[in-house]
């Protein structure tokens, strides 16, 4: 048994984290910790950067690549986040467990995972089974509320990029210092929901930190088919915000440049646009060829990778031998195992749960 | 009791929430200082200031959107969509988001959201259109269209404690062209339920919004040819009262549904379709809808007195269901 | 004759206008090298290329406004929208716009756009939900929705000829899950006019789209009852083909509604509360209308089991009208 | 009796100019020109700045001021212009026939009279009479679609900005040279359709200008009340095309910046963002006191009234002497008068045409 999420990052800055019971709140549930202020940091990132937290870094994007493979395993309707780990990893940790997030649709799972959502239930979702936060209603990337996650109950692209304005709207309004983090696909952000968030964002200076996770592909579409603009950040001062452009692909860069927006939405200062620049390695969904583009363009970004460039970066700096390495992996193989044989062990979904009640709260 | 314009009403129900409640809060254009569009939030600037009041940009959907993110944090958020025009605007963020999170999320979620805004052809000239039907669709949405000033004000305060997203309808010529008494104290009006305002014997007339007093107009002009009309106030359009209109047919046997939206896959159409239904054998003759004929709703308001229904449209609609020609 | 897909019978069907109408060209999402969604326009870009085919970016509501504008220049813009999940954020170019300018220019200008778009639950997971409803609604949309290869080509080049916005809905389920006779040359089939796909003396069952293959099956199972169903597939929602169905009905008696949109607010209480107007007196029974229960679509596909309408319960439906307990 | 309007312009350079029968057109009435190709010019704008064209322009502003009072006594619904009229000069004024147009709804008037529309025809229509191009069935701000005006049937705002990129979008297609241009207001620059609209039309580089009429009040909100960003043209690098804002109360500046847009958009070099500042002097509507705003503010604008300083300028150039301006001010008032007569004499709305025909083509 691999020693559980909760208990390792209770050495780092995990020592708020308060595990709500996955059911039974009804009321507000993203609103259970609206009223209690947390001190500011000064504008100085939220916590600097340690080897402790850099291994962390690197064991979550293992993780997220093993559960990513699984899931494509599962299902050719999954759609693969491998090569964009250093994004999905880099922009949710670091986090208060009272903050708000909304991620992207692709690859969300290792960020449900670092709030405390069990990856067995996680995984319920493709396989179907009876024990998915959503009861099978919801597509997989919606993530359960429980944790202060936005759910996304849609397939639509926009509207939550409003939402997490709203949610982040809220704890202004309550006084709160909580700070909400929403990734976005690139595409996305041709949406008019982008640019009425962010107008909105911009104007209210709300708390609210927008990662664009650019993944340089639409589905088949490579972004110099469908950006009018050289950069994402370009669009950053039409909403009086600032643009941060990051390697997406370097897991802590990610992370200090999020924490830096996160730490001025929490003084109050307003909202940031980033834009973490990677790679999508395999097709739009795991069924998908991608004949679309040139293999050659694929493999100069597999040469990049981020889990091996964050894997070398540690074995370089010390932090890491290759026996940890080792282990680690091991470790992270034996999770994603003990997860999937306990999700695939849960009941399937049907009766008695036919699916027809809650539509009204 | 006092006697209170429909907006009047309406105003006072919301302060009255915002008083009791400090989570509610509002999103709109220009319902600051200028007191909103007809000077639909009169008076509420100057109670409860910038804290409780966002003016918010030209932006539909963002303003939407932040009233599902603030209603999932807990908060009361009323989001106000100027006018029933605009509502294609928020499409997205009410039917595929706000409707389906307490479901999406297996009932751990949900969202207290309510969605005003103003329609019908009125004092106003413009954005007269008449959208509810769609919302009446879309399952975990919930639709309210008042049309006395006390329902008004009840049903406004019901729908700021509902849990669910609620679209209120305020009809535009309404806003101070009735007047009427309104209990005092904190008045609530349940959503889900019809009112029988006027009982009759002969026929039942279903009606919402401006159309409950064409109705009612209707029904006293009928009563002079010795035809008893029983007026339904709708009220709620989703979840509809089926149980108050059938319970009504089956005593008359007839039945006229009017809404001032497009007759053609209009509320009417799921009334009339649902009454069938359930009281089939109770129907003496073939239901009757009026509704605006299938055209946009011209700008000019010679034209509209054509396409918008009116009271001799409903007398003989009624003698259509007796049988009898009518002399309109 | 061959016998084609119906994905294939579309993709044949836009490619002839193509050819035929140097004007006609299509915006979309990934319809270009990629093939479309589902592979929906596959083959067109090699024979058509950038200069036909746009690449649109995710601005739906542009890539409709353009649609409104290139059709008001004279061009025959079809207009795809990947899914139905997303003519949310196309309702104000559709229902403010590209619907009311034939009216509003007082017949001077006029909008033959196509949206096409995909519905209904099927091999691909993602976006089942059905708003034709909705359109249906609106003065100035056409809204057709095939069933048949045969139709489904004859009404995509006619919607593409059509002088006014039509939305063309596919239904997943059916791309490649059938495959049908299509007739050589210049193919079309009228919009605004239902077809009766079985004939019966007993009972009416007017369907769309999947809809119609579950009915027919129905059909099937009832003749062994002895029940004798005749199928009437509605092929176009807007204008409804209300001189076929209700001859259908004063034929049988009695009518079957069956739409995989949700029940409430459906085309079906349209279709319901217009035969009941026209053909009163010749129904034996009450309509039944089957559609989908008022939740919100789930994604995992045992629930949507339970959810969409199936041939049993187009069974029990027809059984209910005719006064008959269901074994199912 | 003043001369005619198409018969002023004849010395200008409307000589390709067309008059549409007003109706019977109901095939591609827009499309009318759409295959003859025109000369392009080859970088400069399409005709330079003279004495006789700022003279128009002036005579132009007066008549639209004066046609914006009558319809403010004609309807307390109307959107007062005034203060604005360069902008509604400036952008519209040196098109050919059969560029297309799609004037903001604040004002339109003089830019459908530009066109070719008959005054008394325009003014029909707040005064619901049977002679309106609309016949009464669309607000006023409509354009009769007979000119290369794209209608505007509703009352809400946004939609537009996609409808301009399409027609823009036609042109491109026909291979002709016609260009688009299209005012929108500030506020309007908020919505999501901007945001697509402008999208679109830079990443596919269409033949469109799009003028932001800011007169700085969205109903009663001041543009720093709901506005993020500094200036209207931050938002251009976001579409990847150029910004540039021009004093909107210098018909001049406003008429050669547009038609430097209008000559880069001819030749296939794209879009261009327009901010023209101006100032709203009356209210909202007609029957708005604009109880929001410092009458100090107003009174600074009144000093900026674009009708007055071009007047001045032309003045102290000598293109115009004071007897000439007396007699153009009389011809326009002579003008405004007859129309509102001939208009006022028209048969109303109603039966025979009550408005039920019409819906499909
Ligand atoms: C409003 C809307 N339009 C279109 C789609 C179809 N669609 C699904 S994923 C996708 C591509 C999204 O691209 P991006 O935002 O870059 O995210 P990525 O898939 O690259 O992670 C599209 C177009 C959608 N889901 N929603
Ligand atoms: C989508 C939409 N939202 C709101 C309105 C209501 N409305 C009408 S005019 C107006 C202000 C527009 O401001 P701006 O674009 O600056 O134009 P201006 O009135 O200043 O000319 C508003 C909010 C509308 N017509 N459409
Ligand atoms: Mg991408
Ligand atoms: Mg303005």
């Amino acid at each position: 048994m691999t020693e559980s999420f909760l208990d390792r990052r209770e050495h780092l800055f995990y020592h708020w984290f308060v595990r709500l019971s996955d059911y039974g709140c009804n009321v507000g549930v993203l609103a259970s910790f609206a009223v209690d202020k947390r001190p500011s940091w000064g504008g100085k990132p939220f916590e600097m950067m340690t080897p402790e937290i850099h291994r962390e870094l690197y064991r979550l994007m293992v993780l997220s690549r093993l559960v990513d493979r699984a899931c494509c395993e599962l299902s050719v309707h999954w759609f693969p986040s491998e090569g964009e780990e250093a994004v999905l990893v880099g922009s949710f940790y670091g986090l208060r467990p009272d903050d708000v997030i909304a991620p992207h649709y692709r690859g969300p799972f290792i960020a449900f995972y670092m709030r405390g959502a069990a990856l067995d239930r996680l995984l319920a979702s493709p396989l179907g089974k009876a024990t998915s936060y959503t009861r099978g209603r919801a597509p997989a990337h919606c993530g359960p509320p429980h944790f202060n996650i936005i759910p996304w109950v849609s397939g639509d692209l926009g509207p939550i990029i409003s939402i997490a304005a709203g949610t982040a709207l809220a704890c202004r309004y309550k006084q709160s210092d909580r700070v909400t983090v929403h990734t976005i696909g690139e595409g996305t952000t041709n949406r008019g929901d982008f640019h009425e968030a962010l107008t909105l964002a911009g104007l209210w200076k709300l708390p609210v930190v927008y990662v664009v996770q650019n993944n340089q592909y639409a589905i088949s579409l490579h972004i110099s088919e469908f950006m009018p603009c050289k950069e994402i950040t370009d669009r950053a001062a039409g909403y009086g915000m600032p643009g941060v452009a990051v390697d997406g692909n370097d897991v802590a860069a990610v992370f200090e440049t999020v924490q830096e927006a996160v730490a001025r939405a929490r003084q109050g200062l307003g909202p940031t646009l980033i834009e973490a620049r990677t790679y999508r390695l395999r097709g739009h969904w795991a069924g998908d060829p991608a004949a679309y583009r040139p293999p050659e363009e694929v493999e100069a970004w597999r040469a990049q990778d981020p889990v091996v460039r964050c894997q070398q970066a540690l074995l370089a700096s010390g932090a890491l031998t290759p026996e940890d390495d080792k282990a680690l992996w091991a470790a992270a193989e034996e999770e994603v195992a003990e997860a999937l044989a306990k999700a695939k062990a849960a009941p399937d979904l049907g009766t008695p749960d036919a699916g027809l009640n809650e539509v009204y709260a | 009791m006092r006697r209170l314009t429909y907006i009047d009403a309406i105003i006072e129900g919301i302060a009255e929430e915002m008083r009791r409640d400090p989570d509610v809060f509002l999103i709109g254009q220009d319902i600051g200082r200028f007191g909103g569009s007809l000077q639909g939030t009169k008076g509420l600037w100057e109670e409860f200031g910038p804290s409780r009041i966002y003016e918010a940009p030209i932006a539909e959907s963002a303003m939407a959107g932040c009233g599902i993110g603030a209603a999932l944090m807990g908060l009361r958020p009323m989001v106000e969509i100027s006018f029933g025009e605009f509502l294609p605007t928020v499409m997205s963020q009410l039917v595929c988001h706000a409707a389906s999170i307490h479901y999406g999320t297996a009932g751990v979620a949900h969202v207290p959201l309510v969605i005003r805004t103003r329609v019908g052809i009125g004092p106003y000239r413009g954005h007269p259109q008449c959208y509810e039907s769609w919302f009446q669709h879309v399952p975990g949405l919930k639709v309210v269209m008042p049309y006395w000033p006390a329902d008004a004000k009840g049903l406004i305060k019901a729908a700021i404690r509902d849990e669910n997203p609620v679209l209120f309808f305020e009809h535009m010529f309404l806003y101070r062209g009735i007047r009427g008494e309104v209990p005092d104290g904190d008045h609530l009006v349940p959503i889900g339920r019809a009112d029988i305002k006027r009982p009759g014997r002969d026929v039942t007339i279903a009606a919402t919004g401006w159309m409950v007093l064409k109705a009612l107009v209707a029904a006293d002009l009928l009563a002079r040819e010795g035809i008893e009309a029983e007026v339904v106030d709708l009220r709620t359009l989703a979840p509809l009262d089926v149980e108050t209109l059938c319970a009504s047919v089956r005593r008359t046997g007839r039945l006229v549904v009017v809404h001032e939206a497009w007759k053609v896959g209009g509320i009417g159409a799921e009334i009339a379709a649902t009454v069938a239904e359930e009281a089939f054998e109770d129907l003496e003759a073939p239901i009757v809808r009026v509704g605006t004929p299938h055209v946009p709703i011209p700008s000019n308001e010679t034209l509209r007195k054509v396409v918008i229904p009116d009271t001799p449209g409903i007398i003989a609609a009624v003698h259509q269901t007796l049988g009898r020609l009518s002399s309109g």
